[in-house]
């Protein structure tokens, strides 16, 4: 281990906001917080990405005319792309996380997945099986939303 | 029920510690600061002639992996068409929230001219400062979006931002093409390199950020005005 | 290394297939105000264009050859790769989201658009020859198969996209650790100065545990074993025509991607060996619970599963025969699986509610067991000759796990034969006629649309019976080509070695 | 273009035919003639039948660098002809009457016309195959043709049918190990690469092959312990159809044993597989396989109220003896367990149509709701009698040579217990045909059947000729002597030494014709006794008595329900459902591991799979 100190300090830090984000996507029951977990681990994966390219006593890579070594342009370039991929999924996955809350009333993932495998059987006309069911109890149905309509898919 | 979650949740800050030691293993293994560049040097030396951009990652964002920021402005398409077909129609009689008082509008008001210019600012001079199309979108989407919070009532005009976003993801593809069709390989650079650092250079690169640009503005304006449709819709 | 007799632009044409499926895409909602009847028509004309450009190419291409998209030299720029696998699979998206294109008269606009990104991103997936190029397109497909899935506005839909989507963005960002090492160890994306590199430099800990990454993530999309846990609930709830492109195409195009890097790449006995025990894992797995699923469309997502694992299988054997079984099992699947999901759009519910269901629609059933039939690997339907592929590549492997494997194949195999058969005999059973209680229970018909797709498959499957000799020599040409890391390397790099 | 090429094209031509035509009423007709002429164009290969040789189809195929051919040699000719000639007298059994009968009663006849001529079709590609590749194909082939046959009375028989398709898939995955197996050590699907590489191979390996390609083909044969599916899957399948399966379906199970097991791997080195802390090696172990195979399913025959389930359960039983007498591999025993498969199609199908034909007309086959029906039914009572003699093989039917010889053969070969062990499956056949024709014919005449009659000729023929069939062989079994001395020739075992009235050999000969000379003898004596008192009298099959009292038709004076009830209390104990408890336990584990996968997919935590998983993979290679 005979790494710079400064190196380790920052790849620690990188894989210490990756870990986090996934040890909070493993462990939260909230579908929010989940989602908030996510942005986190891709924030320690860009970090891991932009580490990549660094280089000691370089300059960031636009031509000033000083004629210094530059870090490597393409990890930056990558970063940029993956930064928006992450706002476009992000953005995606509030909207989806609103209908849900609005369908089902809840955020909390494990009363979701049993909801969810609930509402398949239901739909498919089986029994969904043994297991810790809770009955079903009142919850509002989605409104028909978007073009498709309830009926419309149904018919 | 309890005792199996707690366990369960045990294990998986164990296995995250795990992880975070064997990532911290290999990690290790690396030499800090001194990347190999492989690709990187090549760039460094060859970008201001081939693509005439001062900034050289903007470079290597339009220029060598143009084609990766073509997919990234097509998934902020996606994510915003999916997100609308999700959310749906805002329903016309829905309640609205009342303005958020003079002050608020006011200055929303005077932000708004000061951010799109700035906004527009920082996307023209991607290719010779930091920022581009990304940046100066995102503010350019901030520069609608106050409006939009200080007044909730506003109506948003959803067509034209479709119009816009439409048409600025279909200019980028379209510059591409005009250099395919021109018998040359997709996406590569067209028009004068001109002087390296000035505003006019860099080719095509420049009208490509400003689609970008446009593009990444429209979309993250629809998809803010989308979710700020059903907030006002759910209160 | 362009062929000379080979006009240049016909070479470029191909970008056309994820570029024009894009642009569509962006302006369709601007048509959209303008004309609906030309949006509706838009999308699979510019599916037709794009095959049109395949076959092209096709036709004139004698040996692989690749783009430089921009016209950077390779290293710097980004490439994309055409021999005879991306070009196969590039026209077989094309074809798959020509045929399960939503025709259906109120599908909306976004959907339209959504269908073409998604095309148009499994295009590149096929092509691109660049690490971080393939997430991204990657990512597309994601964000596109996110929004198809929850396209159907129901509560259950949107749940299990939102599942589906986080364990997906888990999944991207080991992927895309997995990218950050690879690019700190090398730096280089391009896959061809990987394969320079990788045996020097990717060979060890680093290299094993980027693709390790890079497996997770991608098998996400693979239906691959621990992660694969959405696929139930997601094809269960999306509709049948994006479950059949997503079980399909999608999968495959996921699989495509890891054997390229697997070729090229990461050629280790251990990745071969995780591979491996992940596909054993999903073949048990998923046909044990497709044995036990009281549904169709959950028999038909647990199955596939199982198929999928069969696949990584078949790709974790060494060499060019893992390549040949593995292209052969997962195009029969691409081929079988989609049109049982079309079946499944008016039979997806109870197993039990389809008696007699073959009276209502006679052609529907005798497709269903025509496709069982080749699923389970009856002699001259082509899953037979596929799956002969895989036992053979397995028996002529040494190492115990090989023949574990074998015997987990050809013991799914008889699982398989089982509860396929069990439902084609409820479809045919007969019914009394004091039984029906209402008219709920009765099953229904399939949409004409549905059916002909559906039987547009078995058509196919038919052909490639009758064809099957020149088929498996073109297959086998095919594999070697992509197994043939030479090639790919001079023709990325024609003058020097790097 | 060969006589075997034209052999199976006209078998293609008979499948199409059924598929165009066979929904029409002259459709069975014309189907009986084409399989006629099938039988004709099998006879321009006699000579192959007969003095042995070659004959190859001029058709190939190369698939994915496997070369597939087909071929006749006289063991293919011997069992195609008993394929034909069942498949020739069920069309004729179902052209006529029957048939009209079966439509009206909703049954689809087109598709059972269909599904004969495909099961025909595809046992000439089986028995014409010339490489594993192309056995395989055909064995599938078979298993998928038999299974459309099955299933398509649905109701129970799809029952039957599923579980069919189970044990033959099973069956023939293993059957699909084995040869990617000979694949792997031979380097190709030929035979006679197989054959070369064979001498080279390890005990294990060896045990290997044998176990995979033994068990594989005898779960088509139904021996045990995989014998559970195939009574029920033969009973439900509709007359002509079970008649067909009972007579040759599971002989190509045999047939295959003894290509790949005989002819291939060869009784010495199956016999030098030696099982460890046993006296017993390959060959005695699939000697005492056939024992069991034997005495199982015949004592369960016993225990059947079902006509046709009855029968099934001795096909069986029958096809032990056929094994046995391979197993015995001697010219005589191996003569004997050929002729066995010859017989027993002969009368196994005749047993059938003479059930099915009283199911015909009485609409049940059931043992406890039927009796006395032999003055209504005088003729399917004789061809059920032949049929019965033959079965449980006494003189003078064909079933008595050949299980003397195979008798004769486990004396011969020192192998006593297994002579036993056969003898006590004799015993439970001749008690089962007993309570089959006792039920069905003899005893008290059911008020209900008092104006059946009997089965129109196009039923009656078939029966007929069956019934001749095995009267004539057995009288004169070098008639089917010949040719299995010419298939022994072909497979390399000794020859027999035959003449037309049975066998000739050193240590005791058997002439039939003397046999039956005394027999018939005998019974002329007897009758012209009996006769020439002039004491007989006929009365009427009502006119019964009992202690002085006039027995009205409704009182039931005789009962036939729990047959042998007091020797079911003594065996029944013994065996019960030691078979069909570990069918059960296999299922019930699979379904249990079935739901246990189930419910790892439900109540699924994705993100923490994928996170242990990397990090156990992780672990193990940065660990490595």
């Amino acid at each position: 281990m005979s790494l710079p100190e400064p190196g380790m300090t920052l790849y620690a830090g990188a894989i210490g906001l990756i870990v986090i984000g996934i040890a909070g996507i493993v462990i939260s029951k909230n579908l929010f917080r989940i989602l908030l977990a996510l942005v986190i681990a891709e924030a320690g994966a860009n970090m891991m990405l932009v580490l990549a390219g660094f280089r000691f006593e370089a300059i960031a890579p636009i031509i000033t005319g000083q004629g210094m070594p530059m870090v490597d342009p393409v990890p930056q370039a990558m970063v940029l792309t993956a930064i928006v991929i992450g706002v476009g999924i992000q953005a995606l996955a509030l909207s989806l996380i609103m209908r849900v809350y609005k369908a089902y009333g809840t955020l909390d993932m494990r009363v979701l997945s049993r909801r969810l495998e609930q509402d398949i059987s239901n739909d498919a006309g089986v029994s969904p099986g043994s297991s810790e069911e809770e009955p079903a109890g009142v919850r509002p149905l989605p409104s028909p939303m978007g073009v498709i309509s309830k009926q419309g898919a149904d018919a | 029920m309890v005792e199996r979650r707690s366990v369960r949740d045990l294990a998986a800050l164990l296995f995250a510690g795990g992880l975070a030691f064997l990532l911290l293993v290999i990690g290790a293994q690396f030499v800090f600061g001194s990347a190999p560049m492989l690709i990187g040097q090549e760039i460094l030396k060859a970008a201001p002639t081939e693509t005439g951009a001062a900034n050289i990652v903007t470079a290597v964002v339009l220029g060598y992996r143009g084609i990766d920021t073509l997919g990234e402005i097509a998934i902020l398409f996606t994510a915003a068409t999916a997100a609308g077909l999700v959310l749906g129609k805002r329903r016309e009689n829905a309640r609205r929230d009342p303005d958020g008082g003079f002050i608020l509008v006011a200055s929303a008001d005077l932000l708004f001219p000061l951010l799109l210019v700035v906004g527009f600012y920082i996307i023209l001079h991607g290719h010779v400062t930091p920022g581009g199309g990304f940046q100066g979108g995102v503010i350019l989407a901030a520069a609608f979006f106050i409006p939009l919070l200080a007044r909730p009532g506003t109506p948003v005009n959803h067509g034209g931002i479709s119009l816009l976003e439409g048409l600025a993801g279909a200019a980028f593809i379209i510059i591409g093409l005009v250099s395919l069709y021109q018998g040359h390989e997709f996406l590569r650079p067209m028009l004068e390199k001109g002087q390296l650092g000035s505003l006019i250079s860099a080719g095509t690169l420049p009208l490509l950020y400003l689609a970008v640009g446009l593009k990444v503005g429209a979309e993250l304006a629809g998809l803010l005005a989308h979710i700020a449709d059903v907030e006002a819709e759910e209160s | 290394m362009n062929p000379a007799e080979m006009n240049p632009q016909d070479m470029h044409q191909i970008v056309l297939t994820v570029v024009l499926p894009l642009l569509a895409a962006f302006l369709l909602p601007v048509f959209g105000r303008i004309s609906m009847t030309f949006t509706r028509y838009l999308g699979p004309i510019v599916l037709l264009i794009g095959l049109l450009s395949t076959y092209v190419v096709w036709g004139e291409m004698t040996q692989p050859y690749m783009i430089a998209i921009g016209g950077f030299a390779p290293p710097t720029g980004i490439v994309f790769y055409i021999d005879q696998l991306s070009l196969l699979f590039t026209a077989l998206v094309l074809l798959m989201s020509l045929l399960l294109w939503p025709y259906h008269r109120d599908t909306s606009v976004r959907e339209y658009s959504l269908s073409l990104l998604l095309a148009g991103a499994a295009c590149g997936l096929a092509l691109s020859g660049d690490l971080f190029n393939i997430y991204v397109f990657y990512e597309l497909a994601s964000v596109a198969s996110f929004g198809l899935v929850a396209a159907i506005a129901s509560g259950a839909a949107y749940a299990a996209a939102i599942r589906y989507l986080i364990i997906s963005g888990f999944g991207s960002v080991l992927a895309l650790t997995g990218i950050a090492l690879v690019y700190t160890q090398t730096g280089t994306l391009n896959l061809a100065q990987l394969a320079l590199l990788a045996p020097e430099q990717l060979s060890n800990i680093t290299g094993i545990t980027a693709f390790l990454l890079i497996l997770l993530g991608v098998g996400v999309k693979a239906e691959l074993f621990p992660v694969n846990t959405w696929v139930p609930e997601v094809y269960a709830t999306a509709k049948k025509r994006v479950s059949a492109l997503l079980a399909g195409l999608v999968s495959k195009l996921a699989v495509l991607v890891l054997v390229r890097l697997l070729v090229l790449v990461f050629q280790t006995e251990q990745a071969l060996q995780i591979m491996l025990l992940l596909g054993v894992l999903g073949v048990i797995s998923g046909e044990l619970a497709a044995w036990r699923a009281k549904d169709m469309s959950r028999m038909l997502a647990y199955s596939s599963i199982g198929q999928l694992g069969m696949v990584f299988i078949a790709f974790s054997i060494p060499g060019e025969a893992g390549l040949y079984a593995g292209i052969a099992v997962a195009l029969h699947h691409l081929l079988v699986k989609p049109a049982l999901f079309l079946l499944a759009e008016r039979w997806g519910k109870s197993l039990e509610g389809l008696r007699g269901a073959a009276r209502v629609s006679p052609g529907g059933a005798m497709l269903f067991v025509l496709f069982a039939l080749s699923l389970v690997g009856v002699p001259p339907l082509p899953g037979f000759w596929a799956k002969l592929l895989v036992v053979m590549g397995l028996i002529s492997q040494g190492a115990a796990m090989y023949s574990v494997a074998l015997a987990v194949i050809l013991i799914a195999t008889v699982i398989e034969a089982n509860y396929f058969f069990r439902l084609a005999i409820t479809l045919y059973a007969k019914t009394e006629a004091g039984e029906k209680t209402g008219e709920e229970t009765e099953p229904k018909a399939h949409a004409r649309l549905d059916i002909a797709t559906s039987a547009l498959f078995g058509a196919a499957l038919i052909a490639a019976v009758v064809f099957i000799v020149p088929l498996g020599q073109q297959l086998k040409d095919t594999a070697s080509q992509a197994a043939n890391v030479k090639t790919y390397i001079s023709t990325v790099f024609p003058t020097d070695g790097r | 273009m060969t006589a075997l090429d034209h052999l199976l094209l006209f078998s293609a031509a008979t499948v199409l035919l059924a598929l165009l035509v066979g929904q029409r009423p002259y459709g069975g007709w014309l189907s009986t003639v084409f399989y006629a002429g099938q039988f004709a164009l099998l006879m321009q290969l006699a000579g192959v039948g007969y003095s042995g040789g070659i004959i190859v189809s001029s058709f190939s195929l190369t698939v994915l660098d496997h070369t597939m051919s087909w071929r006749f040699d006289a063991l293919s000719w011997f069992f195609a002809v008993i394929t034909i000639g069942a498949a020739l007298l069920a069309s004729w059994y179902s052209a006529g009457a029957w048939g009209k009968k079966f439509r009206a009663d909703g049954g689809n006849i087109g598709l059972l016309h269909l599904a004969l001529a495909l099961n025909v079709f595809s046992m000439l590609l089986l028995l014409a195959s010339g490489d594993f590749l192309s056995l395989f194909v055909g064995w599938e082939l078979v298993s998928w043709a038999s299974f459309l046959l099955m299933v398509m009375a649905g109701g129970a028989a799809s029952r039957a049918a599923l579980k069919y398709v189970t044990y033959a898939m099973a069956g023939a995955m293993a059957i699909f190990a084995g040869m990617a197996l000979a694949y792997h050590y031979a380097g190709s699907l030929q035979y006679l690469d197989f054959v070369s590489v064979l001498p080279l191979l390890s005990a294990s390996q060896g045990w290997m092959l044998v176990a995979l390609f033994g068990c594989g083909f005898a779960v088509k044969m139904g021996l045990l312990p995989f014998h559970l599916w195939q009574a029920a899957a033969y009973a439900e399948t509709p007359g002509p159809g079970a008649a067909f399966l009972g007579a040759i379906s599971s002989r190509m199970g045999l047939y295959a044993i003894i290509v790949v097991l005989f002819q291939l791997i060869g009784l010495i080195p199956i016999e030098a597989l030696k099982i460890s802390f046993t006296f017993l090696d390959g060959q005695s172990l699939l000697g005492w396989v056939a024992a069991f195979s034997i005495i199982f399913p015949t004592f369960t025959a016993l225990r059947q109220n079902d006509a046709r389930m009855l029968l099934a359960w001795h096909g069986i039983g029958q096809g032990g003896y056929m094994l046995l007498g391979l197993a015995a591999g001697d010219a005589l025993g191996s003569a004997g367990g050929l002729m066995h498969v010859f017989n027993h199609a002969t009368y196994q199908a005749a047993l059938f149509f003479s059930v099915f034909a009283v199911v015909h007309q009485t609409g049940t086959s059931d043992l406890n709701k039927l009796g006395g029906l032999i003055t209504r039914m005088p003729i399917s009572f004789l061809v059920m009698l032949v049929g019965i003699i033959g079965l449980a093989g006494m003189p003078p039917m064909n079933g008595f040579v050949s299980k003397w010889m195979v008798y004769r053969s486990l004396m011969l070969e020192g192998m006593p217990l297994l002579f036993v062990a056969s003898v006590i499956g004799t015993l439970g056949t001749i008690l089962s045909v007993y309570k089959l024709i006792h039920n069905m014919f003899l005893g008290q005449l059911r008020l209900e059947h008092q104006n059946v009659r009997e089965v129109p000729w196009s039923m009656v023929a078939p029966m007929v000729i069956l019934a001749a069939i095995v009267l004539i062989t057995g009288m004169m079994p070098g008639l089917v002597l010949e040719p299995i001395a010419s298939v022994q020739a072909a497979l390399g075992l000794p020859v027999v030494n035959y003449t037309l009235g049975g066998v000739d050999m050193a240590s005791g000969a058997l002439d039939m014709i003397w046999v039956c000379g005394i027999l018939f003898g005998g019974f002329a004596i007897g009758a012209i006794l009996f006769y020439s008192g002039g004491r007989t009298q006929h009365i009427h099959q009502l006119d019964n008595y009992a202690g002085g009292h006039f027995l009205t038709a409704d009182t039931r004076y005789q009962y036939s329900d729990n047959f042998y009830a007091g020797l079911m209390r003594v065996i029944g104990p013994m065996y019960r459902y030691s078979f069909q408890w570990l069918e059960n336990s296999i299922h019930s584990v699979t379904g249990l591991l079935g739901s246990g996968m189930k419910s790892w997919y439900r109540n699924a935590q994705p993100s923490f799979y994928l996170l242990a998983t990397a990090v156990l993979a992780m672990a193990w290679v940065v660990v490595l």
